[in-house]
């Protein structure tokens, strides 16, 4: 049965649903009822609600539950996912499993409270040191966060990775129907036999993240190369809509595909054939379902919550083979879909944008 | 929506995705977008819920949506909720077609927003007799009044949900009630005081 | 014969890359004794500092998870909340567990995470050659403040004594290991720190005055006399707070 | 005649000289040879001296040391 | 006269020849030589060397001197810049000048003490929330390492933003000969009067970093963008070597770019006209520079100390107009000229990449 | 007639966004009444913290910094020694100061800072709408709390108890203004405070109980009562450290 | 006849009562009519009964409240 | 270099790009590459400092580069030095054609390094009669027992530059000599006791 829930609760729900009986958080807004749900529900799930003295505790606390073998997550916005970026290279180097929703708001700096997808940059060329990606997933509805929450913990678990949640503030606020469990359906893993949790009966473990010479360093960073370039290939996921007769397509993800759903219907509606290519992974980006659509695209456009991040990707994919555009509202303030038809009419429509 | 465009590790289409699919994109179906709004204290998000809810119960796509950006405290509270029968696209709602304002400030802030031919409730106990507009239906009613008629100021909210419902309805009556009692009935006391502010709105809507 | 000392098996057989003379190596032997004497070595889980000590998953025969330079409480606090039947301990130095881990330790001792930190206290930090500690005795010089240290860059932060006033920190000492007496006693304060961790009373933290000759610039002899004639005098020593059924606790 | 026995795992010290300082017996002494690592190891000097009190094998940071006292009788 | 002189040590030189009386930071191997060096000469030029308790509150610290009107810097490595991300994005939306060197390091996690330029997509890219770009400079010897530092210090107050100097170990290790003062010509700039530092005889200064509505965000997001623009319009920086008959070019920064010199030689005297196209800004990226090559060159080459970060940028400029080639060693590994002019053949006189 | 009180010059006309009763508005009154008195308006630099007392730049006279949340006291830092001539304040909740900016406080007072924090105890975090914080008390209900505190989730923290210990720290003192002689008492620990700045003794703290009927759920004059009731009792109080010249001082 | 005098800033008060619940001499309370914020503001009941202690202002967060003392002989 | 290639917001181009432009891409100039290692203490550092600023002073290009890299505590201790009549690209040297090891974890490490033809000088105090090369030069010297015998073992790192100079000079003896003084000639006793153990390496090599 349907019932209305926030998309934060959702992500908390299904989190614990995926067997994850640690959260370590700090409060900030506009991600505050993640935290407030699992301080009310992990208590009767066994497990533990755990506030941090700050974000970048908490990641460290995640990082350290995660190296023991716990399904374990955080959650957090903007300047707090800042705060973790250290932490997320350590993560990663560590290649501990871990899930983080960022619940984007208006920045830089202390900014404002509204929605925005601005940490695009951050979230998928790597807001920490050195070369590394964590998994970025991307939902739309309320009902989506539960799915790719629930599988971001398999998908964790499976790469040894961070996944990231990747909501702007409205998915993170707004209430839809949803139903639980969800269509995501949860994958056998193997025994996590790395973790250090006590070595009894086995060879003792190490969960560390240097390397003690620049050879070795390569080595790592060789090795970890091939695990993104595996993720690249298997996890490159999208959702298309209308695109297979389109001349046209948006690319558009979160809430800023939702508007740009209905500044389709109305583009369609005087004629205009364009369709909506929604990456649901940001990282890997999902170039091949991108490129697959080139050469029937004549021209495509970006629309996001921020000054133009994500068309850097669109760019590179596409490659110069048509016309990009770009349309974006910034810190906080969420385009209509008015003004995406007229964006697309002026730059795309009218030539105002080259290749 | 292409399916294959949809990498399948383990994760079916999303369900609105699907019944997107389903409906032709040139159907016009009906939808109504409501903005609420007034002080913190006056219920207005509750009232969001409870419409939220009884459009999830008979069916519909329904969003609900608080403004939780950066206000001050003490500043106006308000929620946007749509009810349709098609997958909605934005959740925020910048021109309502049914508007709800408690008191001044709100009724200040969003008069201009409601699209033309649309309809604003306003709260008469609170809200001075300020300039209005022609293009709009606007409907006042003393509805701190009429609740505490009731016996409780507390619920004016549910009063004007009740007009509301009588004026402008996206749902059945039986199904809204439904909804307000899944929400607001766990107490029984509560239950029947909320049953008849509904009532109460309902009757007093019929009168005008 | 009868064997007075021997290798403990909670170490590992490697040796060890720290300086000759470093007392790192004593006080790492001390833990590895206990870790067998308590027969905790398999469910024992040690977070590693950055800084000399960082390396030190090479030696102890228990698992360890390397954390961030200052995160090893944090990183313990996540160990032990995924798994409170595990024994959690940290191995810190100055800079990493009162300086850019300072929130993280109060914070733990704030929480009463019942788990065991180990504060190796050599005034410096060792690993990056001999800088500035937050426990640098005044007119110490040393790379960041190679005029001596004057109170214009603040005074030696004592970390036990502060911890003592935490209410969920259950047992708080400090040791120090200038001598074979003094050993002994290190090792009598650390077991007692694992054994509150292992009876629930709250956060053990034990801190341990240590050598750095290689940053100081002297012998490690030399190094032992600089402990006893300049540390001991500033840093309060021995049991600060001890749990409450001993007569310590809330006041 | 039965002896107490400091075993000396030359190739694990790092002549730091910290056991040869707390010997109170000055049994020890940095040698003069050094090993693989080019590190001169402690020696015994006078292994008679000793008293088996293992004062250096607790100063030793290296494991270095093992400590066998004899045995009334041994 | 020349001296010989450490890279991070020239650094610190020409900060306090460039005014800076603060440097506030937590010592980092391979940047440590820059607050020891500061200990050392700040006494002397009237000013202070302030160790901070870590590199979150030394991002703060000249933060709140920044805001005070101070010219102040803080230098750190990889980790340590992870751990100034949210402080960067809060200098930049408060608007306050300062310089930060990244002398790189080894990634992810904790990585390695080798040279890498691992953190080109954090420093570029913002490797903080929202949308915003510090000023990005690229020495390649140490005695523009000199220079660079200079201007950074005008370049930050000019543009009220943060000035980022982006190092590898080797340069900041490396001794050369350098010259003080330096080619640079110190700008005169007008005062300060926006600082917070007391406001006698003056109406009270506020330096924040937040907005109340979205509007006002999207507004003042704007008015960043603008400036970003201008920094675009104005500041792009880039040298050349041997481009004008070339028919390929590489693209290098730092190290990287000085090796791939000695790769040109070596390519030159077996007939092949390649050149080098040195990024000296890394942002804003010297697109236009960049892009006035395009039409003569046949294919191109970044060659990095990554697993590949400014390709990317090379690729967005270049646009499908031509190959873009890559070759880059990690973790602390640096590359051989040898290696890069096979993987040049390979990838670009063979067709190895395409377009 | 004899103005008995008046608004003071060193805060602006602005009316607060405080909520009804919350008594941030009192002691942003007192140190306008400071800065004015002290006639230190023109020479003085605030940071706002981030919390409820964000936009405090709007009320008070003097330029004003924002800080990051729990870095007010590295930001003050920073503009100090930037300054030293000027007066520096910061200006801080409970979450600010005693949890994502612990170790900034406590190393502030290591280093011996020639500033001033003062410390807005709450018990709460209200900014965000009232979760648990490092000073909420066992038993409180909040909304990370929501069957209140228990001892798994830690101790209420008190931070001055500690900071009297650290060295560098010249004043600590623990006030509230509950009543109006309480807010008289307030008065003056905050002018010594910055008054021992001035004197270029060292840093120095004031942590002050406050209320937030808005989160705790009850009216302001309760409020007043709760704090009376249950923080007075938890939180040591008084000057805690005093200058050395009047009796204080290093042990 | 010379009276102690308390200025309410009436657009200033919130109608906490903080000031209400200090008085000595119960002078004070909260008003029937909403400010232009909507705040129910506090009003003088009786003001012959104020001692001009300044109570009420010193706990008033809002600033809302000026108090002046008649002078003797005024 | 094309010199419209920098903007010019006040900043001239680079010197050594400058240099650069005025050379022909052709020219074929001397560069010696030095790697110079053994423990930490034995002076290599220094006697790379003493080359790097010979090298200036005679007014060549020049680089200097420790190993600062992750090497443990106790290993070898080794850097990089460039002396050259052109710009120099890299500044680390894989290949050295001059290189030094004070100790016997130095030549193992570095001995199959070295370009054919390019001379190894080793410390023969210590290092052990270990297999060499046939392909380049291996320069033995004694160079603690040297240094001992003009009175402090500390020398023989720059006994061992008097050698390196006999027979494998990159700049001229002055040259050298001026720099040695310069970055080690601060105390009288300090400057004779390093001159002699130039001195006395250069006559060591003679002799050879
Ligand atoms: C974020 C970060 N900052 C700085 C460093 C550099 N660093 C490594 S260890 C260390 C200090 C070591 O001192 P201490 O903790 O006292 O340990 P010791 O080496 O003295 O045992 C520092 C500053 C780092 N690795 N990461
Ligand atoms: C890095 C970061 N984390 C979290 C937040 C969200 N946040 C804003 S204020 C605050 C706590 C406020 O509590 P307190 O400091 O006690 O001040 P109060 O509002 O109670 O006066 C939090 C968690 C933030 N803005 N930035
Ligand atoms: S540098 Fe100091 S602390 Fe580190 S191993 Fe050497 S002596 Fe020990
Ligand atoms: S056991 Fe005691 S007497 Fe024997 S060598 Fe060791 S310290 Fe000396
Ligand atoms: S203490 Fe250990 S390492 Fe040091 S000299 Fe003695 S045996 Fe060798
Ligand atoms: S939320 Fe609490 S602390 Fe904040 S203004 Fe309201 S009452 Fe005061
Ligand atoms: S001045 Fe004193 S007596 Fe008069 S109203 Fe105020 S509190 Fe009451
Ligand atoms: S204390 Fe101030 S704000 Fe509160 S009721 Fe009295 S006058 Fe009004
Ligand atoms: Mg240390
Ligand atoms: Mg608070």
């Amino acid at each position: 049965m349907a019932i209305l829930m926030k998309g934060n609760e959702a992500i908390a729900e299904a989190a614990i649903q995926a067997g994850c009986r640690l959260f370590c958080g700090y409060p900030i807004t506009p991600s505050t009822e993640i935290p407030e749900y699992m301080a009310k529900k992990m208590k009767k799930a066994g497990g533990t609600y755990l506030q941090a003295e700050s974000e970048v505790a908490a990641i460290y606390m995640v990082y350290g539950a995660g190296a023991a073998g716990a399904r374990v997550m955080s959650g957090t916005s903007s300047p707090g996912f800042s705060l973790m970026q250290e932490g997320l290279s350590y993560l990663f180097a560590a290649e501990i499993p871990c899930v983080i929703a960022d619940v984007m708001r208006g920045g830089p700096g202390l900014g404002g409270l509204g929605p925005t997808q601005a940490d695009y940059f951050q979230l998928t060329k790597g807001g920490g040191h050195g070369d590394y990606h964590p998994i970025v997933l991307a939902p739309a509805t309320v009902q989506e966060m539960i799915d790719l929450t629930k599988e971001a913990f398999d998908l964790a678990d499976i790469y040894r990775n961070p996944v990231i949640l990747a909501v702007d503030g409205i998915l993170g606020q707004m209430m839809e129907p949803v139903e639980f469990p969800g269509t995501y359906k949860a994958k056998i893993l193997p025994a996590k036999t790395w973790a250090a949790d006590g070595c009894e009966g086995r060879p003792k473990n190490n969960v560390i993240s240097y390397y003690l010479s620049s050879e070795a360093g390569e080595a790592d960073n060789l090795r970890w190369g091939k695990k993104m370039a595996q993720m690249q290939a298997a996890e490159q996921r999208f959702a298309e809509l209308s695109l297979d007769d389109a001349e046209y397509a948006f690319v558009a993800f979160g809430t800023s595909s939702r508007i740009t759903e209905t500044a389709i219907d109305m583009l369609r509606s005087e004629g205009v054939k364009v369709g909506l290519f929604r990456p649901i992974s940001l990282w890997p980006f999902p170039v091949e379902g991108l490129q697959k659509r080139v050469p029937q695209i004549k021209g495509w456009m970006s629309i996001e919550l921020s000054a133009g991040q994500m068309v850097q990707d669109v760019r590179l994919a596409v490659n110069g083979r048509a016309p990009v555009g770009f349309y974006g509202r910034q810190g906080g303030m969420i385009p209509e879909p008015e003004e995406i038809v007229a964006a697309f009419k002026t730059q795309i429509l009218q030539g105002g944008v080259q290749r | 929506m292409t399916e294959q465009g949809i990498k399948q590790r383990g994760m079916a289409p999303q369900g609105t995705d699907t019944a997107e699919a389903a409906k032709p994109v040139t159907a016009k179906p009906v939808t109504t977008k409501y903005v609420l709004a007034g002080f913190g204290g006056q219920g207005v998000l509750f009232v969001g819920k409870v419409l939220a809810q009884a459009g999830m119960m008979a069916k519909k796509q329904v969003t609900w949506i608080p403004a939780y950006g950066p206000e001050m405290r003490g500043g106006t509270a308000n929620c946007s909720v749509i009810i349709s029968d098609r997958k909605i696209g934005s959740p925020t709602v910048g021109k309502p077609s049914v508007c709800l304002t408690m008191n001044q400030a709100a009724y200040e802030k969003f008069l201009h927003t409601i699209v033309p031919g649309g309809v604003l409730y306003v709260n008469s106990s609170i809200v001075a007799d300020l300039p209005g507009r022609d293009d709009i239906r606007i409907v006042k009613a003393p509805v701190n009044d009429l609740a505490h008629d009731l016996g409780s100021a507390k619920v004016a909210n549910i009063v004007m949900l009740g007009i509301m419902q009588a004026l402008t309805p996206s749902v059945s009556d039986k199904e809204l009630e439904d909804a307000l009692m899944q929400l607001a009935g766990k107490k029984p006391e509560l239950a029947e005081l909320n049953r008849q502010a509904l009532k109460a709105g309902m009757e007093f809507a019929n009168r005008l | 014969m009868k064997t007075v000392f021997a290798k403990t098996a909670g170490l590992t057989d490697r040796v060890t890359h720290y300086c000759p003379g470093c007392t790192h190596g004593i006080i790492h032997r001390l833990i590895g004794e206990i870790l067998e004497e308590m027969e905790i070595i398999g469910k024992t889980v040690g977070v590693a500092p950055v800084g000399c000590a960082g390396f030190c998953e090479n030696y102890f025969a228990c698992d360890i998870i390397g954390a961030a330079h200052g995160r090893a409480v944090a990183v313990a606090t996540g160990a032990k909340r995924a798994h409170p039947d595990r024994v959690v301990f940290t191995y810190q130095g100055d800079g990493d567990g009162a300086s850019i881990g300072l929130a993280e330790t109060v914070s733990a001792a704030a929480r009463g995470e019942k788990l065991t930190s180990i504060f190796v206290n050599n005034a410096i930090y060792g690993m990056t050659g001999g800088q500035m500690a937050p426990t640098t005795l005044l007119g110490m010089k040393t790379a960041t403040s190679p005029y001596g240290r004057d109170e214009s860059m603040g005074y030696p932060l004592d970390l036990p004594k502060l911890l003592a006033q935490v209410r969920g920190a259950a047992y708080v000492a400090s040791v120090s290991v200038d001598n074979p007496q003094a050993v002994r006693e290190a090792k009598k304060a650390l077991k007692k720190a694992f054994q509150v961790q292992l009876d629930g009373l709250g956060y053990s933290f034990v801190s341990i005055l240590s050598t750095c000759p290689t940053n100081w610039g002297v012998t490690p002899v030399e190094a032992l006399e600089w402990v006893r004639t300049k540390m001991k005098p500033y840093f309060a020593l021995g049991e600060l707070k001890v749990p409450a059924e001993e007569g310590g606790g809330e006041e | 005649m039965a002896n107490n026995h400091v075993e000396i795992k030359t190739e694990r010290c790092k002549g730091c000289g910290l056991c040869v300082s707390v010997c109170p017996k000055k049994v020890l002494e940095i040698g003069e040879t050094a090993n693989s690592k080019g590190y001169y190891a402690v020696i015994m000097q006078d292994e008679d001296k000793c008293i088996g009190c293992a004062f250096c094998a607790l100063m030793c940071p290296d494991l270095a040391l093992e400590v066998y006292r004899a045995e009334k009788g041994e």
